[in-house]
Parts: structure tokens; sequence; C-alpha cells
């Protein structure tokens, strides 16, 4: 197993319910990681699905996610759990991550922490390679955030 | 004078072995088997909430799936001392990597593509993976319910009850007051030693091929023990032993790993299940999910005087035995016997702790028990005589316990000279030490053990000289590479006074050989040695008594000389002559049996104390903490050495799985999951990582009871090689660490040099 | 588990670009590649075959360079009497590699198309300013050897193309030296440090997710501590980020001062 | 049920005769020696080309069997441990000098150190210790501590026991 955590923030001059608006548009975030393809409501601000993929050189990481809301509260916090297996690599994907958006004298303070792991074949060849690539994924993330809400 | 003992015969196995004819378990084939692929957990501690083996039933050439289910009319758990070893996993997985279903079919291909779509669905529960994991308040329970007795409980090992915990075993082990003695000690010397989870690599996987012939199950595995395995595959069926057969053909590698009970059941049960031939071959990986050996942090404190006399010794020993007890009940107990070293120790206290946790379970491994407590003990004793400005052989030798000495209270008390042992080991390895030049910094290193080995005097052998004078040895003892097929005719053939060539051997099968308990416990040369040479001397004397028959003579007056009898008025007559003269056909042959067991010179325990003298000589490079190991010496105090190049040959094997673990090898767990599970990132010893001079050393003083005065050899040259490189480190960087943890990694050298802590 | 493939052999160029133009996987010795399907990690659906392709093999010299065709065995490369006159830090990499059967059955365009970072080659082949040559149906064309390797296992080479050879300079070369050290199966750090008439180049591999570089116009110009501290080591089982980094100091100074001995 | 692989003919020299066999494509060479063609002489150990148990060679070089198609040998030559011996049963100088210096104990790594050792001496017919030992970095014993089988190189070579010239 690999796992990791993270936890980064900045603050925006959008209000709390801007950024909750931006930051909950599923489709509109899928687009800000090159990893996630389509996402699926299922129900919103509940349960949704994502299909991910990954690709370092020839190796290919393919899952199909599902993701449960665990914690929320319009507009300032969400917590969710996502989590999948890619079966022809023999390995699974967990993702605990939250949302807190905190008012600060009329900006927005956002933040963002959460725990993953990778289980299986792939952790057993690149736990320090995964972990690069999740720091890459988040910033990625969080500069797109940054430059939505700015 | 001997004429084939205590020489280098040839190995008999070597023809068969150099040109590929060797037969392995993973080389059977059986008419119309089929194979098994493993289904394994991906979780390291959870509740199996379904299984869904659909998609791989109606895979392409499948003939079954099986899970715990259809195992219900058996009795299908295993493990000789505590019986906590489900054939595949009930209601709850306890590692990652835990059988969970097999799946049948015609090709490994398909039966391996056919596994990959069986779908678990888990409830996971947090996982126990480390020492303190196991032991905190309030921590998750990796066995919740009390396990029956096994099979085979060892002799001095009873399993306790510890329901409620996940400590598996206990034992203690104390005499004196140790302290009021540390209270008096002029220097008390504290270590703390982790010793890591190590793989033995068997370069053979582990192996079964299963069936039924006429109703009764055969098994053809990679074991040490095929008697042993027999006793728990009947116990499994719920059948008598006579209805189980197993055997050994060569075995790829043993040391210890392929003791016991490992894959045997799963392939019985697929054989059970489809009526099929059934092999089961696991990949290194899957091997290295099947067992590893224990690791351990053991805490020691010795209380010195100024001059380095030991006054009191006081252990703790934590194992981490994994998910299952295997055989580590018992190699706990060895673990308190072996940790304090053959010093006479007037205050000794012991504590041992054996601790399921959610990792691979634990069993035996070469040493069983001694390379763990050793690190911490020996290490120990070179601090100390750091600390007090003592030359390390000086304080050794001021503390050893002479031949005679009792080193455990009412056992055989010590068959061996250690002290001229260390001075062998010594002479060599200060002989002409090398001149280096920064940024390398040079040390030597060493220590000694005892272990009170032999495993149980348990042993038959038969001898048959058949109506051409030649002869068949039988013995249940394994051929894994120890050189126990050649040892063991050598002995035949000097009792009978025969060239090598006409002794053949027949060994470890259940149905083809007489019993033997184990192959382990470095005993096979002593006790199997024995009970051979018994036989052939019984063979022998029923061949004197044929030829006095047909002479009408006394079987005084008939005397073996040369290979051949000889009687009353010149009368001679080779072997062969006179079995075919006393069953008056060309046919025929003398039989004779040889026993061992705890009886005469057998019965003092143990068999004999397995000495381990041994050091290194090593560069450190000061700049990037790289090891390496310029000269090795090992002393084998063997009392005789049967086949002189078979006995160093498993000194230097022996040794060299300890330099493995002293500076490279390591399983890791990151969370639940082993992380290097490959040969790739589990790095043993290269031919490139040998040290350039190496002195393999044989003390033969006949003191052993085994044959000719031979004791056991082949584990003993591994137990101090751990706190050898850790002292020999300390002496070349000068940095004396009171916690101490192997393998010493170039990166934990570095950070040694540095007082730098991981940086991870 | 491997899964399904389907498989051609080329024996020409022409078909190995034919085969890869339609979306099939070029391999010659398959160490890396064949490991990889074996576990599972990756699954191509069409594999071409091109050990048979005797233009893509051997090494051909002129006056200014040495030409290495991508499918040479390394051993190959290590055994060419003219790589080890002019090219002897390349015949030492070359002989270093895995073991011997890696070093027959692997070549030297599989090693740097696979691209996993932990490699001797690609820093032995910055430092030493190679260049690539590519080839599609569409035409040819050029890259440089620092710039070919973007991320770990990730070059700049597309699906359809295939490397043809690797063209190392050789007219003014000074000094070349590779200093490596390795912990694991593969190497720990590599350090690559050649100096030519036009200016020296230092190349640490192995180390970092990627190789890194840096050009001075002498010797004296490279600064030990700050190629250290550019890498971004990649923790793995041979240690941690600071070790790596220490040891990348270490192997610097050990190559500088091996330059200013023949310097002197 | 029928397998769901292509399978393909592949036909190719062993040990000097020539032989043909229809595999799976993924069928590793280790594999169409051992299960289908018989020659289980060849081990499969560490499977992942770090061990050497399972060398043989191709066209006259070390290969490692575990990873190498099958269908790649098509044409090709392939020895393995069973043409070491000549057709009477005598032993190469190679065979006998492992037997000589005890240079195998379980015997399970001992036709991938003979094949090394073949391929070796073929590349250089005098090596130095040093040489042999390097050359091993491939090959895993796990038994014998790898002096025995440096040994016997050396003395198949025609060093015998003097250890050969220089390090």
């Amino acid at each position: 197993m690999t796992s990791g955590s993270f936890e980064r923030q900045f603050e925006t001059l959008r209000t709390a319910e801007e950024c909750w608006a931006v930051l909950t548009d599923v489709d509109r975030m899928a687009g800000w990681v090159g990893i996630v393809g389509q996402v699926i409501t299922r129900t919103p601000l509940v349960a949704y699905g994502a299909s991910l993929e990954d690709r370092m050189g020839p190796f290919r990481l393919r899952a199909d996610l599902d993701i449960r809301v665990t914690e929320r509260e319009v507009p300032a916090r969400i917590r969710f759990r996502a989590s999948g297996q890619d079966r022809q690599v023999g390995s699974r994907l967990t993702v605990d991550a939250g949302m807190q958006l905190v008012p600060n004298a009329g900006r927005t303070i956002v933040r963002f922490d959460g725990t993953y792991s990778v289980e299986g074949r792939v952790a057993t060849l690149g736990g320090p390679m995964i972990r690069h690539k999740a720091d890459a994924i988040l910033d990625q993330f969080l500069s797109r955030a940054e430059e939505e809400l700015r | 004078m001997s004429r084939i003992v205590g020489k280098p015969v040839a190995r008999v196995d070597a023809r068969a072995k150099v040109t590929g004819a060797a037969v392995y378990t993973v080389d059977v084939v059986r008419p119309g088997m089929v194979h098994a692929a493993i289904v394994r957990s991906e979780r390291a501690h959870a509740f199996i909430r379904s299984i869904d083996t659909t998609e791989a039933a109606g895979s392409p050439d499948v003939i079954g799936v099986f899970t715990a289910e259809h195992l219900r009319h058996l009795d299908p758990y295993y493990g000789h001392i505590i019986r906590d070893h489900p054939v595949l996993a009930v209601d709850k997985v306890r590692f990652m990597g835990e059988p969970i279903a097999i799946v049948v079919a015609s090709t490994r291909l398909t039966a391996r593509a056919a596994a990959a779509t069986v779908t678990v669905e888990y409830e996971d529960l947090e996982p126990v993976i480390g020492i303190d994991d196991a032991v905190r308040d309030g921590a998750p329970l990796v066995h919740e319910s009390r396990y029956r007795r096994g099979t085979g409980v060892a002799w001095e090992t009873v399993p306790d009850d510890h329901l409620g915990t996940n400590v598996a075993h206990e034992a203690h082990l104390e005499w004196g007051d140790v302290e009021a003695a540390l209270g008096a000690a002029d220097l008390t010397v504290r270590t703390t030693g982790t010793y890591p989870m190590l793989y033995a690599y068997a370069m053979e996987p582990y192996a079964a091929v299963a069936e039924y012939r006429g109703g009764q199950l055969h098994v053809v595995s990679s074991t040490q023990h095929p008697f042993m395995v027999r006793a728990e595959l009947a116990r499994i069926f719920q059948v008598p032993h006579s209805q189980v057969q197993v055997e050994a053909p060569y075995v790829g590698g043993g040391y210890g790993s392929k003791s016991w009970t490992k894959v045997e059941p799963l392939a019985a049960v697929a054989a059970h299940l489809t009526g099929r031939a059934v092999r089961i071959g696991l990949t290194v990986e899957e091997a290295m999910l099947t067992t590893r050996a224990d690791s351990a942090r053991v805490i020691v404190s010795t209380g010195l005087t100024s001059d380095g006399a030991i006054m009191a010794r006081d252990f703790q020993v934590d194992f981490n035995t994994g998910a299952y007890a295997d055989s580590s009940p018992s190699i706990l107990d060895k673990a308190v016997h072996r940790c304090f070293g053959p010093y006479r120790i007037p205050n000794l206290r012991i504590h041992a702790r054996l601790l399921y946790t959610n990792t691979v379970p634990a069993s035996s491994y070469r040493g069983f028990g001694a390379p763990q407590g050793n690190l911490a003990g020996e290490y120990n004793l070179d601090h100390a005589a750091h600390k007090l400005g003592i030359d390390p052989g000086q304080l050794r030798r001021r503390n050893l316990a002479a031949k005679g000495d009792e080193l455990l209270p009412k056992r055989r008390p010590l068959d061996a000279d250690v002290a001229a042992d260390l001075d062998l080991l010594l002479t060599s390895l200060q002989r002409d030490p090398p001149q280096v030049d920064a940024p390398y910094r040079y040390g030597i290193g060493f220590g000694c053990s005892a272990s009170d080995a032999g495993a149980f005097p348990t042993s038959t052998a038969m001898v048959r000289i058949g109506p051409d004078g030649s002869v068949l040895v039988s013995s249940g003892a394994v051929e894994i590479g120890q050189g126990s097929a050649t040892v063991l005719s050598q002995i035949v053939a000097e009792e009978l006074g025969l060239p090598m060539d006409a002794v053949a051997i027949a060994q470890s099968s259940t149905i083809a050989t007489p019993f033997e308990r184990t192959t382990n416990g470095s005993r096979t040369t002593t006790l199997v040695g024995l009970a051979v040479l018994r036989a052939a001397q019984a063979a022998l004397a029923d061949l004197r008594r044929m030829a006095a028959e047909v002479w009408s003579c006394g079987i005084d007056l008939v005397v073996a000389s040369d290979g051949a009898l000889c009687g009353p008025d010149g009368r001679a007559a080779g072997y062969g002559d006179v079995v075919t003269s006393w069953f008056g056909i060309d046919g025929g042959e003398a039989i004779g049996i040889g026993i061992v067991r705890p009886e005469g010179e057998t019965k003092a325990m143990p068999p004999f104390w397995e000495i381990g003298v041994a050091g290194v000589g090593l560069l450190v490079d000061g700049e990037t903490g790289q090891v390496r190991v310029e000269r090795l010496a090992t002393v084998g105090d063997v009392g005789f050495a049967i086949n002189p190049a078979a006995m160093e040959g498993q000194d230097l094997g022996a040794a060299t799985q300890g330099l493995g673990a002293a500076l490279a090898e390591q399983l890791e767990y990151d969370g639940g999951q082993l992380t290097n599970p490959n040969l790739v990132d589990y790095r043993v010893p290269r031919s490139t990582d040998m040290p350039s001079i190496i002195d393999t050393i044989l003390a033969q003083r006949q003191d052993g009871v085994g044959p000719y005065g031979a004791k056991g050899g082949g584990e003993g040259s591994l137990n101090p090689i751990g706190g050898a490189v850790m002292s020999a480190i300390a002496r070349a960087t000068g940095v004396w660490p009171d916690d101490v943890e192997l393998p010493m990694t170039p990166e934990r050298v570095w950070r040694l040099m540095r007082g730098s802590p991981d940086g991870r | 588990m491997i899964t399904r493939f389907e498989h051609q052999r080329a024996t020409t160029v022409e078909q190995a670009l034919a085969a890869v133009a339609s979306g099939a996987v070029p391999y010659v010795g398959g160490t890396e590649l064949l490991a990889a399907m074996k576990l599972g990690l990756t699954a191509p659906e069409r594999l071409v075959d091109l050990k048979q392709v005797g233009e893509l093999r051997g090494v051909r010299s002129d006056d200014d360079s040495i030409t290495i065709g991508a499918a040479t065995p390394h051993a190959e490369v290590a055994a060419s009497l003219i790589v080890r006159e002019r090219l002897p830090m390349l015949a030492n990499v070359t002989s270093v590699i895995g073991n011997p059967r890696v070093r027959w059955q692997g070549t030297v365009g599989g090693n740097l198309c696979f691209a996993e970072p932990r490699s001797d080659l690609i820093p032995a082949l910055i430092a030493l300013r190679a260049r690539l040559r590519l080839r599609s149906q569409e035409g040819g064309r050029g890259v440089d050897m620092e710039s070919f390797v973007s991320a770990p296992f990730t070059v700049d080479r597309r699906d359809d193309e295939l490397l043809v050879d690797v063209v190392i300079p050789t007219g003014d070369l000074l000094f070349q030296q590779y200093h490596r050290l390795q912990i694991m199966e593969r190497p720990t750090v590599g350090v690559a440090l050649v100096g030519a008439a036009t200016g020296w180049r230092l190349c640490v591999g192995a180390a970092g997710y990627i190789p890194s570089w840096h050009d001075a116009p002498t010797p004296g110009g490279f600064d030990a501590d700050a190629v250290a501290d550019a890498i971004e080591p990649m923790e793995d089982a041979a240690g941690a980020a600071d070790y790596k980094r220490d040891l990348v100091r270490t192997l610097v100074s050990r190559a500088l001062s091996g330059a200013r001995k023949v310097d002197s | 049920m029928t397998s769901p692989y292509q399978s393909r003919r592949v036909q190719f020299t062993l040990n000097g005769r020539s032989v043909a066999s229809v595999v799976p494509l993924p069928t590793m060479l280790v594999e169409l020696l051992r299960d289908h063609l018989g020659h289980s002489g060849t081990k499969v150990s560490c499977d992942t080309q770090v061990c050497g148990a399972c060398t043989v060679l191709v066209d006259g070089h070390p290969v490692s069997a575990c990873t190498y198609l099958a269908i790649d040998v098509d044409d090709a030559s392939v020895q393995s441990v069973e043409g070491l011996a000549a057709p009477d049963g005598s032993l190469s100088p190679l065979q006998q000098a492992f037997i000589d210096e005890f240079a195998l104990q379980c015997g399970f790594c001992t036709p991938g150190f003979l094949m090394m050792a073949t391929a070796l001496l073929q590349e250089n017919a005098s090596p130095t210790r040093r040489e042999i030992v390097e050359y091993f970095e491939g090959n895993i014993c796990r038994c014998s501590g790898y002096r025995p089988i440096v040994q016997a190189v050396l003395s198949a070579a025609g060093h015998g026991a003097e250890g050969g010239h220089g390090e």
C-alpha cells in the first residue's frame, strides 16, 4: 500500500456561496484534472461515479470510481470518499477528502485536505512514483481551482 | 582408518543436477494433470462478505472453483503446534495474500486468468502490522477464537491459551537474582536489536502435486517434512496416515522454509474435489506471501564487572509472527535458549512473547530463533567491551562456558570447546589487516552462538544388501541440497566396506522409506546418520548370520573385511554370494533396521549443541555508507566432517545468508501490504557481494554423539553474522549506537555516521 | 497476467513503420515490455518484434561521430572496438546495465524509449550530447537526447514513430567518465562527466525523476552542492531524499576530482 | 471451451535437433521448453530476470527464458542444459568441474549457472576470477556462497586451483 495525505489552501475574493457553486460543479471540475474522464451524477451532493485513467509511458491505470459524499454543510464544507479498482493491474485506489470554505473578512479561505491510498500491484512497483504523481495531480487541481475562483 | 568418511567424496546427486535430469516437484507431471491457481486476499484484515466465482466458473478450461464453503465436510485447518490456519480463509482474512479460493483449470495460464476474475467483497478491519500495534491496549484481535493443539506439538513447546490478546505464545527462563546483580554491576549496557522480516528464498518456490491413486491420497511436495505433512493431511481428511502418501523428490532449497505444511492442503483439497491430479506451483511472489522468518525486537541489558565478567543478563524478546503460528511457538522457545550465548551467566532472566499480526505468517528459517537474539546479545557484548576498553575477544574468552558446563539446566552439557573455536577464528580474521585510505574505513566483527539443536531424536532407517552385493539405503530424510544423500551413503559405504557406487539411496517418501520426523535443526548427519549407521551394522549382522548358517559355523567366526565375509578355514564370499547361498536362489536380501530415539547417547537433550563462531572484516565508504565485506571466516565445530567439502559449503552458505540479512534483506510493509514481494526489491547476496577472502575452518574434535563423533552444522555459521557485521561497522565508523537494526543498508550506515534520523 | 495480443515480426524498417503506424508496440529484447506485460501493468493489443530488422542494428562510425542502431544490444555496443576506443565511457556503461542476459536481450533503443528513471544509459548519452533520429511513415526528425525524456517512462516519441538510431559526436572529446553507485537492482546514482573542446557537460541520472544536466566551460565551472540541490530525488528502496541528494553531491565531487586530476 | 489465446507454430533448433510446437502467444520460452517439449532442466525461480535460473542460449547468447516470448525463437537455435553433455553421456568440462568443485547443493540454480558459464567461456575462454564474479551478477545461488561455482569455472577454463591470473 502506498498512502499519502495532503492539506492545501488558498484565499479568494469570491464569497463562500460562489465558491461552493464552482467547487460542487462536478462536470466543470472534471475538466481540471487530466486523469478524470466522465463524471456521472447519481444523486447530486450524495453519490457520483467517475472514470479515471492515468498513463505513465506504457503503464496505464483505469478505474471506475464510486464517489460518496459522507458529510456536507452548504455552503461551508463537504467530505467524500472515492474508491475504485483496476482489475487488470490488480490495484485499488481510495481517496478520502474534504473541502472547507471559511469566510474571512470579505474573502473566503478554501481549504482541501485528505488522504489517498493505492493498494495492490501498482503499490509494489512504485510507491514514490505514485506520491510524485499524486502531488502533481493535486497541484494541477488546486491551480485550476484558484484560477477559476480568482 | 576411514576409507570414505572424512573425505570430500563427490556428491551422489551431482550428475543428475548438472545434466538437468534431477526431478524437483515443479518438474513432476502426472497423467491427466490439471493446474490450480489461488485467489488471494487483497486486504490485510477483513471479514469476507461474499465471494463471486461465477465468471471464473464459466471461464475457458475451468474445471472447478472452490472456497472454504466446499471444505465444510473436512476439518480444514492445519498448524502443527496451534491449529489456527485454515486451508482457505473462513469468514475472515488475516493477511494480504491469504488464499481465499482455488481455481482448477486444464492449464496454468487459464487457471490464473480465471482466478483473476473472482471478486470478493470485504468488510475492512483495522490491521495489526507491527509489534507495538499488536500489544497496545485495545489492539484489534487477529484471532478471536481458541484453537486446538496441532498434530506435531514440539516436545518442549506447549501452546498457551491467550484468548483475547494477540499473544500467541510466551516463554520465560530465569535463574539467580537479575535485579540485584544488575544493581551491583560496575557497568550495565543496554541494547535494542531489531531483526528484519526475512524471506528464506529457496529458489524452487512452493509446489505440490496431489492425486488419488486407488482411493489413497498421494502428494508430491517440495517439503522438508513429508511425514509431518502426511499427519496434517490425514487429520484434515480424517483418514488414517496409511491412506495418505507424501513424497519429496529433490528439493530446490529449504533452509527451514519448507518445514511443516505449506501448500500441500491446497493441492490435496483440489484433487479431492475434482478427482484429478492437480498441480499447484507458486510464483516467487506467492511464495513470499506464504511464509517468512519471524522478525524481532530484542532488548538486552548486561551487567558486568569492570574487568569484563558478566554478572547478569536480562532479555525481553518480542517476535512478530504474522497471521498464523506455524512453527513459531517452538522458534520462540528456542530463541529464549539461544539469545544469551555460550557464556557462564550467573543471573539470567528472559521473557519472550510471540505476537500475531496481519502479515505473512512466519515460520522456520535457518538458525531457528538464534539470529534474532544473537544480534542484540553479541553486539551488546562488543559495546560493553568498547565501553570497558577491553578487547572483545578477551571479554568473550573470560565468560565462555567450558566443555561440560551446563548452558541450560538439566540439559546436555556443552559438548564443544568454543574458546578454541574462537582462537581459530580470530587468528584467521586478524591476519594481514588491509591498509585503507579515506574515505574508506575498515573494521572487524565476530560473535559466538550456541544452539540446542538436533530437533528431536526420532529416526528410522533401513539398509538392504541385495543378491549382487549392492546396497540400498532407505531414509525418510530429505535431500534439500545439504548433501544428505551423499553423507548418508558415505556412512553406509564405510560401514560395509564397499565403494560409493555400490550404495544407492532412496529418500523422503512415506510409502517407500521408513519414518523420519523432520529434516531440520541440523540433525540429519548426526541423527539420521546414526540411524543409517546402525541399519548398516544390522544388515551386516544379518548377513553374518546368513553366512554362519551357510558355513555351519558360529556367527562370531564370520568377519567382514573389505566388502566380503570371511569364515573359518579360509572361507570367503562376497555379500551377494552370501545372500544367494542363504536364500538358495538368485534373489533375496539382508535387511538391517536402524533406530534412534531418546535413549542411550541420544537420551540427553539436546542431541548436540550447534556452535556458531564466525566473523567479518569490512570496509565502510565514509561518504556513501556503502559496505563491502572484505573477508569472512567461519568455524564449523562439527565434531567430525563426514564430507568436509559439503560441510564447508554449508558453512559458507549459512554465513552468506547471514550477510544478506545483515546488509540488504528485508521484507517491507507499507500499511497492510508487503511492498517488495519480488527478488528485484528483496535483494539477496550476489556473487559480486562476496568477500574476496573466505576462510571456512573446520574444528574436528570428534566430540559429537553422531557417527564418528559428528555433530550437526549448517546453521551455526549464520547466527553470529548479524551482530558481527553490526559491531564491525561500529568499529569502522567509531559510532556505537544503543539501538541497532538490520539490515545495515548504505542509507542506514550513512545515517549512523551522521547521527541523522530517517528523513522519510 | 498477459492478456490477449496480436504479434507480428518485421524484417525491414518499412514493415516496422507500417506496424507502428497501425498501432503496434515495438520491442526487441522485451526485457522491460514483457516484464511489464507479465505484471499486467501494460497490455498492448499488438506487438511488433524488431529483432530481425537488420537496418536497426549495429555500430557505424565516421570521423566525427559514432552511430548506434536502436536495436543494437548493449553487449554489442560494449564489445564494439570503435566504441571502446573512442567512447570508453559508453563501453563501460553498456557493460554494467542489468546483467549479461539483459545486455544481450536489451537494446539501446529499448532502454531509451522505455525511459526508466533509474537508467545508466540516458545520463551518459545526455552528457555525450547524443542526437536521436526517429522515423515514421510521414518522414524523419531528430531530437537532442537531453530533451527526449520529459518524465519517468515518458519520451518524445509518437506511437507511430520508431527510434532509428543514436548519433554521438566524438570529434572533440577531451574527457569522459561515468561514476555510479548501485544499491538495488538498478542504479541509485549515475554521474556522467564529458569534456569537449566546445565545453563540458555533467549529467546526473537515476537519482531524480528525470536526469538533470549542466553545462560549463571547464570542470571548475560545476559546483557539486548546486548540482545536488538542483535534483528532485526519487525516494525508493535505495534511500530517502536527503540520502540520495548527498550521494549525488559525493559522486559529483568524485567525478570532478577525477577531471581535475586529468586536467592538471 | 477453448483457450482464449491465439496460438502459433514455432519451429527451431533445440540442442542441435529441429523441433516444433504450437503455443499460445503469451507462452514464454521457458514454458515452451518445460511444458510443451518436456525439457524440464531449465528452471523458473524469480520470474523477473534477476536470478538466472531460466538461462538458455538463443543463437549463442544467454537470455532469461522466463521473459522471452516462445514465438520469438522461431528459426533460432536454442541451447539448454540438456544439450551440454555429449550424446554418449560424457559431461562437458564445465559440468565435470561443477561436480569436482562441489559447485552445487540443492541444484535448482545449477542449469542456469552452467548455461551462463558456457556463454562466458564462449565470449572469453580465459576469464579472470573477477570477470567470472561479475558475469554471475545476474545469477543467484542461495546455497553455496558462490565460491565453489566461481572456482569450477576457473577450473574448467584451465586455471585449476591457482585461481586465474589477476583479480
